[in-house]
């Protein structure tokens, strides 16, 4: 395939807006390449959209469908010759999942939070949601081996846990959420800060997220820690983030990134007291991003209108059903992790929501390094994935921000620096933050670039980069961004003009690191001993089975494989 | 004033969706296109004269200024005025279920009976049936916070559960009995039960609830002062306070069992 | 002569327990011996009579047929229906339940499960109120206050209380049932209430106005209550109420006892939220005790196919869901289906008597291992392997947590995922000979 | 006697729920528990049969004394004897009333049938 005369935007390779043709050849990019000629001259061409946090598979995704029939009846589309059903906005079935990425352009998105312990539920969703490959980010920040580990000191068995976990949940990187918090609420409890100790566990939640960024790093995996604060939601918890992001600064990467990746910053930039005084911080944390360079992030934005939260913060999703006096799911897995789900509106007239949706678009602007914030909305948390175009062309648009502006209270402009931004970010910018960095971060090598060797996931807009003003013109953005002219997936074309032409399914890649043998050896009693009397089911029934996986990607990693780039 | 009139060709056994009976969606159509509408018969598609005998002048109309007679039986037939923002529905028999479902205005009456979810998440206009209803009267989709929000709702006979489940706005008045849980978690809509109803007003947080005839009350409502209405004392209770509801029922007979 | 062979910790497919610690001795292509089942599951596993062959239905009678012969029946039966239902799917694995709903999908029809005969109001009022729930581990962990509400584990789900609940030793409980205060609430003193600490019992139907004065008492508005209600005394009521409130880890679990009588899931919906508010005193949390070993499953996997868990009317090709509506038992009562495939369940025997004629009036095609009262209304009888048994496959447990059925023995008769897409190949050939004769 | 049935699981009834049409199943499944005072109120000994009755329909049952049972609630177990005296209405939300169903019990002379006989002249 060749597609021709494209203004290609891969700036993973030095590429920013050059007149170019490309050749995809057996599903990758290759320097030369005959066949199909797709005619894409002067429109706007990028690699396959990439996204690094997005709730779309597993138990809580599926709470959120059943217990949300209001949701599930929006944005229902008949079964067609190609396509599946589709159903729902903010929970959607995984067949429109999977359509509504390829639609928009995105080629491969990651599942954020699952507990080893459901991890066969999760990946028989991200198994039947078509096109797009698919990660699944393993929760460890609650797991009794894990706090034992760490209590003892001993991180060769931590990272040799952290092997075992990802392998037995064909999970792909660390996922930490407010950690000690989920082991808390077990009798119904939280942590309140980074050192207030675990009850009964004897160990704080700085001593949890030091110790797995340590061992994730001693394992050299593709990503780094992959961490939802501490607090987060509350007003002033910028304090947690800033003391957070200090506690992992002398932390060794393991390879060529960063060591932490702050997840949905957006809720965890907030400054005041109460909900009275409730203020952002995002310039805070920017400056910080600004002069340190161990941490990224990604945005988390909010957008007004309707959502589902669902998180591993137990605590706060029960915090958020009291609040907002909705319904409420939880879910708490045994010896490892709790969880909830609570749908929610956000509403410009509301202040604090305003305040929320200004924060995120504050922390995009401010951070000057485009590569250390991707753009998300913490599907379906902050908003659902399929409003991603209104994301980006309020980066885009100083007028658009301003004509949204106001619109709200008035609080809003003293409440957050965003008035006073005149930034709007260029298409080299978006495309970092959409395509390369995500890939980047994650350690996917070939996401989120064209070079030769890449995954041919190839995006055309219809757009002409060189001759549209975006910030004048963000209602013809946003609208293009909805609808790729061309998604190419793996060298197919899976959708053309909002169309879906083919439905191939997707890879998962998950991360098996090696460990030196009598670090498992030691391992293996203690976690027999959990088997037989905590579990509620048997060890030999644990692990996900190859079965769940018949398009597995598997990536390396760990103490024994020498051919990784070295990290000076 | 256009009238257009439809009747069934045949018995329905597998009930028939027919959601573009409407006057806003036939009022702007001459008589063929109308009888090229699709509905739907379980698994098959059909156009309208498939199913239904078709008459009307030609002339077009707004939907306000538009009748749509239906006679014979339309008891399996669903979804009858589904969003109708004017005009009126004369439903000469019964009416299938979600009948004047999401209506925002006009006139949907129903001679005899009507089956489940009759106006459902209403938003305005008037429905009317002379004989008795099902299910879910005004009640919203399941999982919704709101039912009806606004309009009105008359029947003469008697209704079944739920009756104005998640209510916003809006009035029902029932000639008859209402079934369990009459007016559950009521947010702000007034409802007249002329006969008995069971645990009306469950998880009410405003509004309110009448009911003349007798009523199961749940132990979660306090009993307040009687009240005169229309030279019928009543008995007035606040509630559900297990929500701290700020509901008022009244209650003309109250069953101690 | 062969060596036995002991499989070990295998799961047992009866029901929602899905206990994984299950030892069968296998010799000679038989389960010989099973070890650690209650008496339901050994029965399962041990094995009954079964139906050997296809049939279909000739002249008024049942004869014996080739498999292709029944798929091709069945397919035929199914194109031809303008609003098939496709039910039962609670003793089946995930695999096949996929199947199913692709199967829904082609031919137009409503898929439903046995959810809608036992825990369907569950599922409308957690659509309602949503479910604080946890996975059976906690419990067992933690929990040292045990509601049974409406249900009888001794009975229904036998080994839950020594693995999950009453009687299970876990971290913070180690002293097992000694340590826990353990409470029935039915309209009856059934073998589970005789070994509780305390046992309330209600009116038939009073549920949901003792949750509601429970709530009451939760709230501290315990003054405004009549001295009985629901048949239950207001100083009962109030004992219970201090107990859930001083619980560290409390579990409700509730069964058909609620679900089933007047109230439905309002009943469910109150108790959600009782629990939801225990736990402004108290950690807390409530599970339903679900019956067939993956009912769950196939509510899961409806879920992330179609948007909805249950009741799934796919006649129109975009999901529809209304239980009330698109649920068995009512397309049945109302007469608003004209075939059906009824597949892992038996609905003849499960149903109200009138809608089990309903069901013998139109053409009936059953999927199962065995013969059962469905067996004599049907035109069309396929007999499948048994999932879980023969057939290795997921399944849900009553908490959400999947695990993977064991093959324990082989078998000759093909598995229902095989004899869906036999008859989903069927569906395809006889349409593509419809659209070749222009039909 | 007027009484309230409500019908559900036992563990003889699920033991041999997948091989119902195994005279073990009948055994386990046409019965009707009663209160003690009931069944001696009703003048039933051991092996006697009562008749259940209401709109939907009538069944002949093995009463069975079972001392969990308040008086006037008959349990039946779960199953096609018990379900002809369930109705078809679901009240709007799918799931009949299969507990707390109003029925008339008298003591009878009438054989209970068995499965077979329960199903014939059915339909087909």
């Amino acid at each position: 395939m060749i597609i021709k005369g494209g203004i290609v935007y891969d700036p993973a390779n030095g590429i920013f807006g050059e007149e170019m043709d490309l050749f995809v050849d057996k599903g990758r990019m290759v320097e030369q390449a005959k066949g199909e000629e797709i005619d894409a001259h002067g429109l706007l061409v990028m690699p396959g959209g990439v996204d690094a946090h997005s709730h779309i598979a597993g138990k809580k995704v599926n709470t959120g469908r059943i217990m949300r029939p209001d949701d599930s009846r929006l944005g229902t589309e008949p079964r067609t010759g190609t396509c599946r059903p589709s159903t729902g906005y903010t929970v959607p079935n995984c067949y429109a999942i999977g359509y509504r990425y390829a639609r928009m352009g995105y080629t491969t998105a990651f599942e954020a939070a699952t507990p080893i312990l459901e991890a066969r539920h999760t990946h028989e969703e991200l198994e039947e949601i078509p096109i797009i490959d698919k990660g699944a980010l393993t929760l460890f920040g609650n797991n009794w081996q894990v706090m034992e580990c760490i209590r003892n000191n001993d991180m060769d068995m931590l990272a040799a846990y952290m092997a075992w976990g990802l392998r037995s949940a064909r999970g792909y990187g660390v996922k930490i959420v407010n950690p000690g918090g989920g082991e808390a609420w077990g009798f119904g409890g939280n942590v309140k800060g980074l050192d207030d100790p675990v009850p009964n566990f004897d160990v704080t939640p700085a001593e949890i997220i030091r110790g797995l960024a340590q061992a994730n790093e001693m394992l050299r995996l593709p990503h780094s820690i992959h961490l939802h604060l501490n607090n987060l939601g509350k007003p002033g918890n910028y304090n947690t983030a800033i003391e957070t992001l200090d506690l992992l600064k002398d932390i060794r990467p393991g390879r060529m990134r960063q060591v932490v990746h702050i997840t949905h910053m957006q809720f965890s930039a907030y400054g005041g007291s109460s909900w009275r005084d409730f203020e952002s911080k995002a310039p805070v944390i920017a400056d910080y991003f600004n002069s340190h360079h161990h941490a990224t992030m990604d945005m988390g934005q909010l957008l007004f209108g309707s959502a589902t939260t669902m998180t591993a913060d137990a605590p706060l999703e029960y915090g958020n059903a009291r609040l907002t006096h909705n319904k409420w799911s939880n879910h708490d897995i045994e010896l490892e992790e709790s969880s909830g789900v609570v749908p929610m509106v956000y509403s410009r007239k509301m202040l604090v929501n305003a305040v929320q949706w200004a924060v995120g678009l504050e922390l995009a602007l401010l951070v000057a390094d485009p590569w250390k914030i991707l753009m998300t909305t913490d599907h379906p948390n902050g908003s659902p994935f399929v409003n991603y175009p209104e994301v980006i062309s309020l980066l885009i648009s100083k007028p658009k921000r301003d004509a949204e502006m106001a619109l709200m209270h008035d609080q809003v402009q003293n409440r957050t620096s965003l008035s006073g931004i005149e930034r709007e970010l260029d298409w080299t910018d978006i495309v970092i933050m959409t395509r390369a960095a995500p890939a980047r971060i994650l350690g996917l090598q070939d996401k989120g670039h064209l070079g030769p060797g890449a995954d041919a996931d190839i995006t055309i807009y219809n757009l002409m980069p060189e001759e549209l003003d975006a910030s004048q013109n963000h209602d013809l953005v946003k609208k293009a961004l909805a609808c790729a002219k061309y998604t190419i997936k793996g060298g197919a074309v899976v959708s053309k003009d909002g169309q879906i032409l083919s439905t191939p399914p997707g890879r998962t890649f998950w991360v098996d690191a090696a460990v030196p043998q009598d670090d498992a050896d030691r391992l293996m009693p203690e976690l027999e001993e959990k088997f037989a009397k905590y579990y509620s089911v048997q060890l030999s029934n644990y692990a996900v089975q190859d079965a769940y996986l018949p398009h597995a990607q598997v990536i390396r990693a760990g103490l024994s494989v020498e051919s990784l780039k070295e990290v000076a | 004033m256009r009238t257009i009139i439809m009747s069934p060709k045949k018995d329905f056994r597998i009930s028939v969706e027919a959601e573009v009976i409407s006057p806003d969606r036939l009022a702007l159509l001459d008589i063929d296109q109308i009888k090229k509408l699709a509905v739907w018969q379980g698994n098959r598609q059909h156009i309208l004269s498939d199913l239904f005998t078709v008459e009307s002048d030609d002339s077009t109309a707004t939907a306000g200024d538009t009748t749509v007679r239906l006679t014979g039986d339309f008891s399996k037939v669903k979804r009858i005025g589904e969003g109708m923002t004017a005009g009126v529905i004369e439903v000469q028999g019964s009416a299938g279920m979600h009948a004047g479902n999401n209506m925002s205005g006009g006139l949907l009456s129903i001679a005899e009976n009507a089956d489940d979810w009759l106006a459902r998440e209403m938003r305005g206009g008037k429905v009317v049936v002379m004989g008795d209803a099902g299910n879910y009267v005004g009640a919203g989709y399941r999982g919704e916070k709101c039912g009806m929000r606004g309009g009105e709702i008359e029947v003469s006979g008697s209704v079944g559960a739920y009756l104005g489940e998640h209510i916003c706005g809006g009035s029902i008045r029932i000639g008859g009995n209402a079934g369990d849980f009459a007016g559950a978690a009521n947010q702000g809509g007034t409802i007249f039960i002329e006969g008995c109803s069971y645990l009306p007003g469950a998880e009410m947080s405003k509004g309110t609830i009448t009911v003349k005839g007798t009523a199961k009350v749940l132990p979660s409502f306090q009993k307040m002062e009687v009240v005169q209405i229309d030279g019928q004392a009543y008995q007035k209770y606040a509630g559900d306070l297990v929500d701290n509801g700020k509901g008022e029922l009244l209650v003309g007979s109250v069953r101690m069992v | 002569m062969s060596e036995a062979k002991i499989i070990k910790d295998a799961i047992c497919s009866f029901c929602g327990c899905l206990c994984d610690d299950i030892n069968v001795e296998v010799d000679e292509g038989r389960v010989q011996r099973v070890r650690h089942a209650c008496r339901l599951g050994s029965s399962k596993i041990l094995g009954h009579g079964r139906i050997e062959h296809p049939m279909v239905r000739k002249d008024g009678r049942l004869v014996e047929a080739s498999f292709q012969e029944a798929y091709d029946r069945s397919a035929q039966i199914l194109l031809r229906a303008n609003k098939p239902l496709l039910y039962g799917w609670a003793s089946t694995s995930c695999e096949a339940a996929k199947k199913g709903i692709l199967l829904a999908e082609e031919v137009g029809a409503v898929i439903d499960s046995t959810a809608t005969v036992c825990h369907g109001p569950s599922v409308i009022g957690i659509e309602e109120k949503g479910l604080p729930g946890a996975t059976l581990g906690q419990v067992k962990n933690r929990a040292d206050t045990i509601v049974f509400w409406g249900c009888n584990p001794v009975e229904a789900h036998p080994r839950h209380s020594l693995r999950y609940s009453s009687n299970s030793v876990g971290r913070f409980t180690p002293q097992g049932r000694e340590g826990r205060k353990i409470v029935v609430v039915d309209v009856r003193e059934t073998r589970t209430a005789r070994n509780a600490d305390k046992f309330i019992r209600v009116n038939p139907g009073g549920d949901y106005e003792v949750i509601s004065a429970l709530r009451m008492l939760v709230k501290g508005k315990g003054d405004l209550l009549p001295q009985e209600v629901g048949g239950v005394l207001k100083a009962d009521l109030a004992e219970l109420a201090d107990m859930l409130k001083a619980a560290r880890f409390g579990a409700l679990f509730f069964g058909l006892g609620i679900t089933h009588s007047r109230g439905r899931y309002k009943n469910i919906d109150n108790a959600l939220s009782l629990v939801a508010e225990l736990n402004q005193h108290s950690k807390f949390v409530i599970l339903p005790m679900r019956g067939h070993y993956n009912v769950g499953g196939i509510g899961q996997t409806l879920a992330w196919s179609s948007g909805y868990p249950m009741s799934v009317d796919l006649t129109r090709g975009k999901p529809y869901f209304n239980p009330g509506e698109t649920s068995a038992c009512d397309l049945l009562a109302r007469r608003d289906v004209d075939a059906a495939l009824i597949i892992a369940a038996d609905a003849a025997s499960n149903f109200p008597r009138s809608t089990v004629e309903a069901l013998a009036d139109i053409p009936v095609i059953q999927i199962d291992p065995y013969e059962n009262p469905t067996t004599l209304l049907s035109d069309v009888v396929i007999p499948c392997a048994i999932a879980g048994v023969e057939v290795e496959g997921t399944a849900y447990r009553m908490d959400g947590l999947s695990l993977r059925l064991r093959k324990l023995v082989d078998s000759c008769l093909p598995s229902d995922e095989e004899i869906l897409m036999g008859i989903l190949g069927s569906v395809h050939r006889q349409r593509q000979m419809m659209a070749n004769q222009g039909v | 006697m007027l009484a309230t049935m409500i019908s559900g699981r036992t563990l003889a009834q699920g033991a041999e729920c997948e091989d119902k049409m195994n005279p073990d199943f009948f055994k386990a499944v046409a019965l009707c528990h009663l209160s003690e005072k009931d069944f001696q109120s009703l003048g039933l000994s051991e092996g006697e049969n009562v008749l259940l009755r209401n709109e939907h329909g009538q069944v002949a049952l093995r009463a069975k004394a079972d001392s969990g049972l308040p008086e006037n609630m008959v349990f039946l177990p779960m199953g096609p004897w018990a379900n002809i005296l369930v109705g078809k209405d679901t009240g709007g939300c799918g799931t009949p009333h299969f507990k707390g169903v109003q029925v008339e019990v008298t003591a009878t002379d009438m054989p209970v049938l068995d499965i077979r006989e329960l199903f014939l002249n059915m339909g087909v």
